[in-house]
């Protein structure tokens, strides 16, 4: 394991002093291990939290503060947070009018948020859960734990943020990220694999001349092993896969192309590129585009496409100013 | 079972979470993310600090104490399933001793908590696999008048055959599901973190 | 060799596809392989281009745009532009009040930007080039190609961008540039190789416990091969080199914890944390911090320090708004 | 040397720089930065595109043309160096042939442009190294009294033992430089390109 760390254990702790250090606009807190911005809680003001496992970076952290998230609560790599972190980020995002905790689909996730969320209530402070479930990579159904939430995150808090920063209302606010998940659709592809400093290992292995197909975010491996294709091919087995599920012909789209953490902008540049002339020979018209490394997998090489079909409020939503370590525009 | 054999019981499994730590995480690592071990060692960690030095008066209250300690501190899937159980069960366990029949009872009640929480059934390949199981046999044993200490290891035998049992399974809870078919031939981490949890409950009550 | 990347001969052209698709406010011209400002040139503002081999995104190309570069010209991969393209840079960016040539001291990139200041010359624009040389881990002497161009090359585009926007003079501009780089020191360490694509293997062999103290950013090896470290003391390493050379006590810096490409920024905020530390410690006041991957070696794992010596001039150029694909901010 | 002999010269290294491109990339790798085949290839398969199916006049044109066409297309410190020494080379050659004479004082000048550009010094690890010795060689042949054919092929010996008397050369100008004392031991791939070019030399002008 090759990694730029102190203590292995240390990790996310190392994380979090870097980010208080560089960022005076965002308060630490190293013992509630959260990430909230200097101006939380705001009066009247509807809060929006989000977290989950570490090595996702930016999300969730880089995405706190003016006009995106209140606060955040990274876990330990790759595990969702506890619901006492939860808690300290909820209450400290809470400003009267309700707090939206923003989702990811897994099942750790969605359990201590849970949990959260009623001691939450117990301290009188409204939350108002969404789940983000936008990879196509898995097959949803009752009978599983249905689609992972991947992409469409960022999506949502930065749209929501948009709406919480204007003075949207807690239904509002939780609606906005309900659209942004329904009409959003994700797939990803791993060149390598990635190892969780604690493990020491990597999460799964790959040949010189393989790569995973419908990978998630968590270092998991994906729903299929192939050959090693070339960037147009990958980007084509990605649109295809979210056209099939959601028809994109005719629509405005927003369109990000992720990188996993270890694949250079060059590349992403690249398979942009080509995501941009699969849409445009598919009848999409592309709104508004996002590249580069936004919600990663560690040191993972890879990419992930995500498309959401806008609409003119979102876009509105997604033009709004924002004021984040990890994205940043109008201010 | 007393208080002594209670904290014998978590003690034990913080011993062997300690010793398969590693063993977890790769099976982990084979159909999720390889942090079960780490995850579960980092919680027992925070529960032995929780416990030590204290009094208690019930077993329960140890119990709901762990259950309490791995909520706050797992983190995953792992922590809520396993916090809720071990509170369910201490729930249960009111008084300085427990009867195996009220055992069984509490075992039932964790294995409810866990049902209820993560909407697991059988066959899903996860710990409800080992943890369902255990509890049956636990149950078969004393009820054809075994006493507390051969019915955990009953038990423990049971959710070890469980655990094994997860190796064909396709799984369809958890993050191993994202893999479908891909799982088959991978034994479930947290089938197996649970076989040592009954399997250090059978060595804290061996007679 | 492991890249989402197309045909191989194509890597720079599909780059600049996708920038050309995704950046609306840069004007890409496929054929001479230059980025320019959508809005150049500007009649009476002093140009500024930059350009060096491709495989170090965002820069140069992503640092294209309001208060920062008029052009860039990428070459291939590792390889310095020619003359013709450095020249249709430079007349792109040229409104008439001349141009700054900001060139990385490789003797590549030396050698072509020179020759294209000749053919600039001939059809009347007049060019200032500034070689940037702040990589401490090479022995500067008149012996030897002399110190490498790294990190003070963005502090250099971002300041002297920001003094052509609000209407600086060429040789204020240059001179800018000139200062930026005398206060400016940079340290590399990778903890692995990268691969040029079209030679398809990695740059040089590092063992599972080994890294290379002193790269640059070509993927050459460095000047001593060490055992790997934890964090803190590959930052110590690279601050007590900048600081030999340069002694940082009592000044007001600026620093950027700079990833090569392949390291996540989680792992570079650990980093950041550490150098804020050692900084503090030795009486450093740390201004302003950048971390994250904007100087890179395709996707060699590592990280690259630079501190420059803030002036309160220097601070207000670096806080001005500027507004590029790879930084931006105040608009 | 005529017009035909030159453009066998040209085809001779295009054939030579494409035969051996991947051995001059690993040269490159090793002390420098991977791409010295990679952009010795793409200069001269632009040169032969602006060659292809022209007619000269002289056989400095073809050489003056060679020189602006890798200055254009080469890029890092390799275009600049060898556009200059083509170009020079063939300002000297104005006729449509040459006497083994001009050659000389064309490849001297050839040798001057890339030292006055470069402003390495012999011993500095870099092309020079091998293109200083092949100039000598040719000279002293010819001094010597042999012909264009034999004085080539002196060069071209001289240019392959001066590429090899760079291992041991501690490298002090471009990119092999900054390993210092660590460059030794490695072949400087820009030597062995020029030994390549002189070679290439001798078998267009042997008899
Ligand atoms: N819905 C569920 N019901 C019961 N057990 C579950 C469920 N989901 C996951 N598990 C168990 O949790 C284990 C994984 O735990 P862990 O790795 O700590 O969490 P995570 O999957 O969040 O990384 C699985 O092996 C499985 O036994
Ligand atoms: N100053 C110089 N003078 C003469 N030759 C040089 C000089 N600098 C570099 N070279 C030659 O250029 C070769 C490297 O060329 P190349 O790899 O194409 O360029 P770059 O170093 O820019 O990647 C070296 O092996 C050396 O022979
Ligand atoms: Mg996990
Ligand atoms: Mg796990
Ligand atoms: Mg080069
Ligand atoms: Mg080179």
């Amino acid at each position: 394991m090759k990694k730029l760390i102190g203590d292995v254990d240390d990790v996310v702790l190392d994380t979090l002093r870097g980010m208080a250090a560089a960022h005076p606009s965002l308060r630490v807190d190293l013992d509630q291990r959260i990430i909230v911005r200097a101006d939380a809680p705001r009066t009247g003001k509807v809060g929006l939290v989000s977290g989950g496992g570490s090595g996702h970076e930016p999300l969730h952290g880089g995405f706190v503060g003016y006009g995106m998230l209140d606060a955040a609560c990274p876990g330990e790599v790759f595990t969702s947070p506890v619901p006492d972190q939860i808690l300290a980020a909820t209450t400290a995002a809470s400003g009267g009018a309700g707090v939206v905790h923003i989702v990811k689909n897994y099942t750790g996730d969605v359990l201590n948020f849970q949990m959260a969320a009623e001691l939450a209530e117990d301290e009188d402070v409204e939350v108002v859960p969404v789940v983000i479930d936008d990879d196509v990579a898995v097959q949803d159904s009752t009978y599983t734990a249905g689609r992972r939430g991947t992409g469409a995150t960022l999506f949502a808090e930065k749209t929501a943020g948009a709406l919480a920063e204007a003075g949207g209302t807690l239904q509002d606010v939780a609606a906005v990220v309900r659209e942004v998940n329904e009409r959003t659709r994700s797939f990803g592809v791993a060149l390598t694999a990635c190892t969780v400093p604690a493990a020491g290992r990597p999460t799964f292995e790959l040949g010189d001349d393989e790569m995973e197909l419908g990978i998630g975010i968590h270092g998991e491996p994906g729903r299929e092993r192939t050959k090693l294709r070339p960037a147009p091919e990958i980007v084509d087995v990605a649109l295809s896969a979210i056209n099939d599920d959601m028809p994109l012909s005719g629509s405005e789209v927003l369109v990000m192309v992720n990188g996993m953490g270890g694949t250079p902008l060059m590349e992403l540049y690249g398979a942009y590129a080509a995501a941009a002339e699969w849409l445009g020979g598919h009848g999409v018209t592309v709104a508004r585009s996002l590249v580069g490394n936004y919600v990663t997998s560690l040191e993972m090489a890879g990419v992930m496409v995500s498309v959401l079909r806008l609409t003119p409020q979102l876009t509105e939503l997604w033009d709004a100013p924002v004021e984040t370590p990890g994205l940043r525009w109008g201010r | 079972m007393d208080i002594d054999t209670t904290l014998a019981w978590v003690r034990g499994i913080t011993a062997a979470i300690r010793r398969d730590a590693d063993y977890l995480t790769r099976l982990d690592a084979a159909i999720g993310d390889a942090d079960h071990g780490v995850n579960m060692q980092r919680g027992f960690s925070v529960v032995r600090s929780t416990l030590d030095g204290k009094e208690f008066s019930t077993v329960g209250e140890i119990l709901t104490k762990t259950g309490t300690a791995l909520a706050s501190s797992v983190g995953g899937a792992a922590g809520p399933l396993y916090g809720m159980a071990f509170r369910a069960i201490g729930r249960q366990l009111t008084e300085p001793s427990a009867t195996a029949e009220q055992l069984l009872a509490a075992l039932r009640a964790g294995l409810e908590a866990v049902q209820k929480l993560g909407a697991a059934r059988p066959g899903d390949k996860t710990m409800i696999d080992a943890f369902g199981p255990a509890v049956e046999a636990f149950e078969k044993a004393l009820r054809g008048g075994a006493a507390l200490g051969a019915s955990a290891s009953a038990a423990a035998d049971a959710a070890e055959a469980g655990m094994r049992a997860t190796i064909p399974m396709i799984a369809r809870k958890g993050r191993a599901s994202y893999l479908g078919p891909r799982s088959q031939g991978h034994q479930d981490p947290g089938a197996t973190s649970t076989a040592l949890i009954f399997r250090a409950l059978a060595e804290a009550v061996a007679p």
